[in-house]
């Protein structure tokens, strides 16, 4: 962390790899909101791990001059985890796609949640599998058809606003492209916030998506919730905003506790450093095993 | 006199059965001897069957040993549940609680006469002496006491430890039980001596390093002193304990365990510690590495260092989760899509947990692979002496980080000659990349390109063609140029060694290669011992004879040298193997003439 | 005059240059041709680069061939993406649009001298016939129409049929830019004669139940026709299709396809249908097989029939998820933990797989076993003319209903000789019965008894051993007593067909043995095969060659019959294999005297 | 479905399998409670299917004389669902651990309720890992110590009633075998619900438990939400209530949807009805590709 490291500005998080998502995809603003948001924070790209799974939405580490981590299908949140728990001074950056996270991902969310580690899930949510070729996604409406809903989907969506605030995260808030200023702030924000933070952006898909899911639709129907009046320190009235999603559009904070508790890393740390105290050297690690015999 | 004694006792729950075991072993441990116990348990969390064997000798043991010397039913209808964990033979004196009802006549061990049967009033004597049911367990301390003459002291020591903490009048109870027992043994002398030699009480300084523990426990130690950082797993037996005594030691240096949500969560976090340039670990048995196939793929591609423990019990599926098994041996090896290599070690008793542990992180941080130990239920869970181990014997190896100069012009995948390349982590000013699942060039982009498959594949396979060369890795023991050989691995290979001495007792010339690293397989060295070998053996507990089926991937085995090998639940004895040697040295007879090359 | 043409073509996404070589195989079958194209695309969803590879022949071929005849280069940045898939040689035609101001002396195509080569001015002439660039294709087909003579009629029969639902307009521009095409090419006649020989355009009558589709749609196809009611599955490339295929047509049978959230919820849903006494059925490629490891040990223990197809993609992990591999079979044998033994089978072309799949599901219904089948990429994606099908030489196989009489005492698992115990389901009354994933005595009580286990696995192996007798599943071809011998499978195995003949036309005595059930080895067969074989080659696409290690597990594999292998998205090419084949009979020469037994 | 199966009673859904829980365990209760609610639904058990994964609790369907399967540790529900998927006339059952639910098998749940498949879903929540020996489960209070959790645990448990909640079931409800009429009669009410239907049951450990999670504790401080007045209509106020999980005991029907929508396999049954009209002969199914050659 040299001092002049610090001084960082939106290109130097752009990495030499071109993007070959299709023009026009959603994920193209994602990507530019999150240098602009890390160079507003200001740590250098070295410091940072930048954890994906698997989609179109997943490719996005590679673009970035940070640390990426492109892995495997779903499994971002616990890589993550692990990388910000064995190095807390790194910023740790999680995203991927709605299928990624919500489908072969789901059961990952809940624990990373709970455990609240400080690190930023941004979920690039484009009701559809695009890297897959535009199968159903879990947050496709009902009644949407795909190549493996050829006859129309006959499932309910998952809400991942609600199913997040169930989860008890501190920051949960959505964005889309069709809005760069308001999509910078958020991630922005949500990295500032000390816990786990969400992120869910409506991005949209080109290729297989839907035409009110584009960010032409988006612009015309998107309504801020702080221009809705709510409160994010309200967590009841933060559920029932969520309910709206896949009906209304709501961008901004839904959530933000306003006295974020411990997080996982910091009650780690203080336990290692009390128990630190009394450690036999690890090369008398054995001498454990003595007291038994 | 004897100067080994095998003993087996079974009683249901309350009974304190193992408990017993485990005074007894304490008590031998302090008096020297080396000492071993297994335990057994019913299906039942709570109240089930339970039951030990403990094998005291005056020398090093290799395995639980084979039919018992001494057998104790608390009541039979819960030794009888052990089957073969507690094998009764016409050498055993069995010992049980007249209580039961069961005379000599009626012994319920139909096809088995033993060597002495003796039945005893267990309970009454109990009552009597320490007014309660509950100080059984330390009259049949005093029992054993009194006919094997284990360290009466050693013992007494052990119980006053356990029942002071629970009361004066607790201990009082179980001490007068003890000398119940004692004087009952003293006054029934049995018809067979099981008297153990006698050896010199350790002096203090003697005893210092020597330790008594299991390997699971020693395993996560070994993990801590080798620099494990990270833990990530979830729970399964029989493993568990592995993260459990890291739960409560690994914080004490700087280190974290994570019970994840599920076993794929497990190795994923410990792969992101990797990532973030900690050693990491997990542990799991078969099930879970099921379950963490795909992402021990990513680690291989994206060359990570991590060491996976997989405590195997009887499969497939739930299977048999608290019984031993060697049946996965194959997943080891080979499960996960694509073509991977990564080494595969195994221990074969307590004490090995401790080496093989500390040379996994060292082969996967010199390598950037994962590495997979192959504990089973039957090591991890057994308590056995361990003589001191030299600390200082072991270099920790960390994995190779790139200089500056290196770091001017960084590429993660650089194609070295040995295959492997510096690897930097997050915090690492020019040493930033992107790690992936997805096949890449040098520098780590994406790459479909099948030319760069080739050369990606030949590099990793490259990495470990040095492993092949580990001849500290492959143990050979007994006649080297015997026409006769075998091959042994994990809890199996105790049983060989100690085959192998019967062998030579009766005049059989063996020899055994016990491979530590079993995969992948060392082609030269494996050809080297079976130059000159007529006949032979590959013993595993496990159906399909795994160790033996993948040897012959890479090596010409003579075709004389046969699998011997079973389903688990089921481990063979030292008496077994030397029977099968001797058919075989009986079926080359008038064929061995000395050192002749085998037509393979 | 040609029998047998390789056509390659490459451009940009929008260049339609897919669609144009669809447009060809759809009029070269429907003249009457064999025909067979692969497509291959960039990493990019849209606009990246895309190739196709067609080939025609007068008779029936069985791979994509090797060097290309005619190499159309939309742009040279695209097509050289492609490297091996469109490999130019001496014997190439090179055809590219001069508006890439590429010369005959500028061609990008180092060390190789193609024997004709040709800028020919796509855009231009596109732009003056049509009045617009999106002819480009149409353009291209009339020069191949032009040049090979491939059924000019045919070729604008499927034209129209494509663009006319788009308007007239778009269909006459595309009918103009053909013509003009076709008049250039007759114009600029080629050096090399690549004109295809004309057969007989088949009759209504004979063109009855001739087909042209892919791998994946096939397969899909032959599930329903075998009684599949249930799939269920998570999409993956190359594997999607099957679930997208039935996610139009299973409904229309009673049956279900269930996109689940995951594979493990994929395989399990399959393994509850299956449960519930439905044939069931799964599909993914290799992350999807990792994840699917533990469930499919659960239908191993639980012996419930299952068939799960993996669509082989280069590994390990992410790999190459484009491209074809053969690295799969180590997985497909051996993943999961305990001992299993489950049937792999695997088709070597578009054609097989229609019958591996029906196979599949008669043995997984016979025996109560998940069966495997191991497709790849290249058949899978590959659209190929298949010959008639008759549907009524397949038998349907259900699996073994309790009687009335076995329902009164009914055990779920008795120990029959065949090993395969009648299944009931829910619903049927006194059928009740425990599956578990725990070993189970015959009843399927929970057991942890070591004997109970040992009989259990028995059983379950014993149920599979009639499957090595069944030769039609082991396909030999070539001379019989060749002391040449060649063992391949999958799609590598129509490369050696191939190589087969070519060896036979230089004089070269080969046999060939194609293992439609890979797994488990038949070990009888194979001796018999490698009777008198002097040398070989055990042909397949993996960096470790991994039939070759398998067989030699079973198999004494005669010395001289050697890994002949390399990493995936590199296919090998016919005329390699009849190289290495040469390469061996050489190495043979002066030591093959007829059917001399081999040493091993 | 002869007649004469028709009458049931109790005793005709217990197994000669003696189960071999620890004395006192409160499965014991929830399998009768079982017992008594399948008696009153009057099916016969080999109309049953009854599934779980592993654990103490999971052993649950041996003891029954249902058709029965232990499957593996957190893949209950997708078996679960493909049984009653391909053979919707079954009654079909689903049990397990808060281990096997909430942790293992977390990525299921979501999934399973949002396809709304007509099963019962019953977690044993015991707050522990019961089968092998004490670990940490998802449940557990922040604090507990545990062998996996030697000097507390530092990460919020889930929240399961809040959770499935999120997940848009149609049926929740909390019950304890500390209540046994109570216990029996949401059973019965959920596998009567046509939709999926959850129950979580306190069932305490009595081996690794702590003392205010046992059946006394319990019978001194529950509240039934009848007394409390709730109504199960009110989806949001389910939320509310829902939130007190792990802080108060409540027991009762939490969320009832006055509409179920139609499951999954009736609208699966519909289109295939639709569909089979105009279906080639399975023999001639290759017929489908003749049109494209
Ligand atoms: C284990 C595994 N299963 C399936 C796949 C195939 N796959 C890759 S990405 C993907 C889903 C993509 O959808 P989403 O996560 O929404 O990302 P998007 O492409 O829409 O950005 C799937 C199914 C895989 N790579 N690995
Ligand atoms: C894949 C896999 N991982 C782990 C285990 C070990 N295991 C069996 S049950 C269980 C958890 C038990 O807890 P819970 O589900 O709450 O059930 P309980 O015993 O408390 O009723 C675990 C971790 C296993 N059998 N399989
Ligand atoms: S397919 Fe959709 S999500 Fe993928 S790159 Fe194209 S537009 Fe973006
Ligand atoms: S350990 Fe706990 S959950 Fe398991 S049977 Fe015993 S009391 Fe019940
Ligand atoms: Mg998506
Ligand atoms: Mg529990």
């Amino acid at each position: 962390m040299t001092a002049q490291l610090n001084v960082v500005s939106a290109k130097d998080f752009k990495s030499e790899l071109k993007p070959i998502w299709c023009p026009g995809c959603g994920d193209f603003g994602v990507v530019q909101s999150i240098y602009r948001a890390l160079a507003n924070i200001g740590r250098p790209p070295h410091e940072i791990a930048f954890v994906s799974g698997i989609g179109c939405s997943s490719r996005i580490p590679g673009y970035t001059t940070a640390y990426g981590f492109n892995s495997v299908h779903g499994r971002s949140l616990p890589i993550a985890q692990g990388i910000k728990l064995a190095n807390p001074e790194l910023l740790v950056l999680c995203a991927g796609g709605d299928g990624d996270g919500f489908s072969i991902g789901a059961g990952h969310l809940p624990h990373a949640i709970r455990r609240n580690v400080d690190i930023t899930y941004i979920v690039m949510d484009n009701q559809v599998y695009g890297l897959t070729k535009g199968q159903l996604s879990p947050t496709a409406a009902k009644g949407r058809k795909t190549v493996t809903s050829v006859y129309g989907s006959i499932e309910r969506p998952i809400n991942p606003l609600l199913q997040v605030l169930s989860y008890g995260a501190g920051f949960v808030a959505q964005g889309t492209p069709a809005d760069m200023p308001g999509l910078t702030a958020l991630v922005e924000e949500a990295i500032r916030y000390p816990g786990f933070a969400f992120v869910n952006v409506q991005s949209p898909c080109v290729t297989y998506g839907e035409e009110h899911q584009q960010m032409k639709a988006q612009k015309a129907s998107m309504k801020s919730l702080g221009s809705l009046g709510h409160d994010p320190k309200d967590f009841l009235k933060a559920l029932e905003w969520a309910t709206h999603y896949g009906v209304e559009l709501h961008t901004g904070v839904l959530y933000r506790n306003p006295e974020p508790p411990a997080t996982y890393e910091q009650q780690i740390r203080e336990r290692q450093n009390t128990l630190s105290r009394d450690a036999l050297p690890r090369e008398r690690i054995l001498e454990l095993f003595q007291k038994h015999a | 006199m004897t100067a080994d004694i095998v003993i087996g006792m079974a009683g249901s729950g309350g009974d304190g059965i193992v408990s017993a075991g485990e005074s007894l072993i304490n008590a031998a441990a302090r008096a020297g001897y080396h000492a071993l116990m297994t335990k057994s348990f019913g299906p039942q969390i709570r109240g089930g069957e339970s039951s030990c064997r403990v094998r005291i000798a005056t020398t090093r043991t290799h395995s639980p040993g084979g039919a018992l010397d001494l057998a104790v039913a608390l009541n039979w209808e819960d030794f009888l549940k052990f089957g073969s964990e507690l094998k009764v033979s016409g050498r055993t004196v069995v010992i049980w609680d007249s209580a039961t009802g069961v005379t000599r006549e009626t012994l319920p061990l139909p096809g088995v006469k033993p060597a002495d049967a003796l039945a005893v009033p267990l309970t009454v004597l109990t009552r009597t002496a320490a007014g309660t049911d509950k100080a059984k367990n330390s009259l049949v301390l005093g029992l054993l006491s009194g006919w094997t003459g284990i360290a009466q002291d050693a013992i007494l020591e052990g119980l006053k430890k356990r029942y002071i903490k629970k009361g004066e009048a607790l201990w009082a109870a179980n001490e007068r039980a003890f000398a119940a027992g004692f004087t009952y043994a003293k006054q029934h002398p049995l018809s067979v001596d099981l008297a153990l030699e006698k050896i010199a009480r350790p002096t203090d300084a003697q005893s210092k390093g020597k330790i008594l523990t299991d390997g699971n426990d020693i395993t996560a130690a070994a993990a801590i002193f080798a620099g494990c950082q990270f833990f990530g797993g979830y729970p399964i037996t029989p493993s568990t304990e592995i993260m459990q005594f890291l739960a409560r030691e690994i914080w004490k240096y700087g280190g974290t365990v994570l019970q994840a949500e599920d076993e794929i969560a497990g190795v994923a976090a410990a792969v992101g510690a990797s990532f973030a340039g900690k050693k990491a670990m997990t542990a799991t048995s078969g099930p879970g590495m099921d379950l963490k196939t795909e992402v021990l793929g990513l680690a291989s591609i994206a060359e990570l260092p991590l060491v996976l423990v997989n405590v195997q019990r009887g499969g497939p599926s739930t299977g048999l989760p608290t019984k031993a098994e060697q049946g996965d041996l194959f997943q080891a090896c080979f499960s996960g899509h694509g073509d991977v290599l990564r080494p595969v070690l195994a221990p074969t008793c307590v004490a090995d947990c401790f080496d093989i542990t500390v040379e996994a992180f060292n082969i996967a941080e010199t390598y950037q692979t994962p590495v997979i130990v192959l504990s089973d239920q039957e090591i991890a869970q057994r308590k056995e002496t361990v003589d001191p181990i030299d600390t200082s014997r072991f270099t920790i190896v960390s994995r190779q980080t790139p200089t500056e100069s290196e770091l001017l012009d960084y590429k993660r995948f650089r194609n070295t000659e040995s295959g492997v390349s510096p690897i930097s982590c997050p915090g690492v000013h020019g040493g930033a990349y992107l790690g992936a699942g997805i096949e890449h060039n040098e520098a780590g982009a994406p790459s479909a390109s099948g030319t760069m498959h080739t050369l990606m594949n030949e590099k990793r396979f490259r990495k470990l063609r040095a492993l092949k060369q580990r001849e500290d890795l492959l143990l050979i023991e007994g006649d080297p140029n015997a026409p006769i050989a075998m091959v042994s691995w994990g809890s199996s290979a105790g049983i060989c060694r100690e085959a192998v001495q019967l062998a030579k007792a009766k005049g059989l010339r063996v020899k055994l290669m016990i491979p530590l690293l079993v995969y992948p397989i060392a082609e030269d060295a494996y050809a080297r011992f079976f130059q000159g070998v007529q006949a032979g053996l590959v013993v595993e507990q496990s159906f399909q004879g795994q160790l033996y089926r993948i040897l012959r991937m890479y090596v010409d085995v003579p075709r004389n040298v046969q699998s011997m090998c079973r389903s688990g639940a089921n481990p063979f004895q030292p008496a077994e193997v030397l029977a099968r040697l001797q058919e075989v040295a009986l079926s080359l007879q008038g064929r061995v003439s000395n050192a002749t090359p085998s037509q393979e």
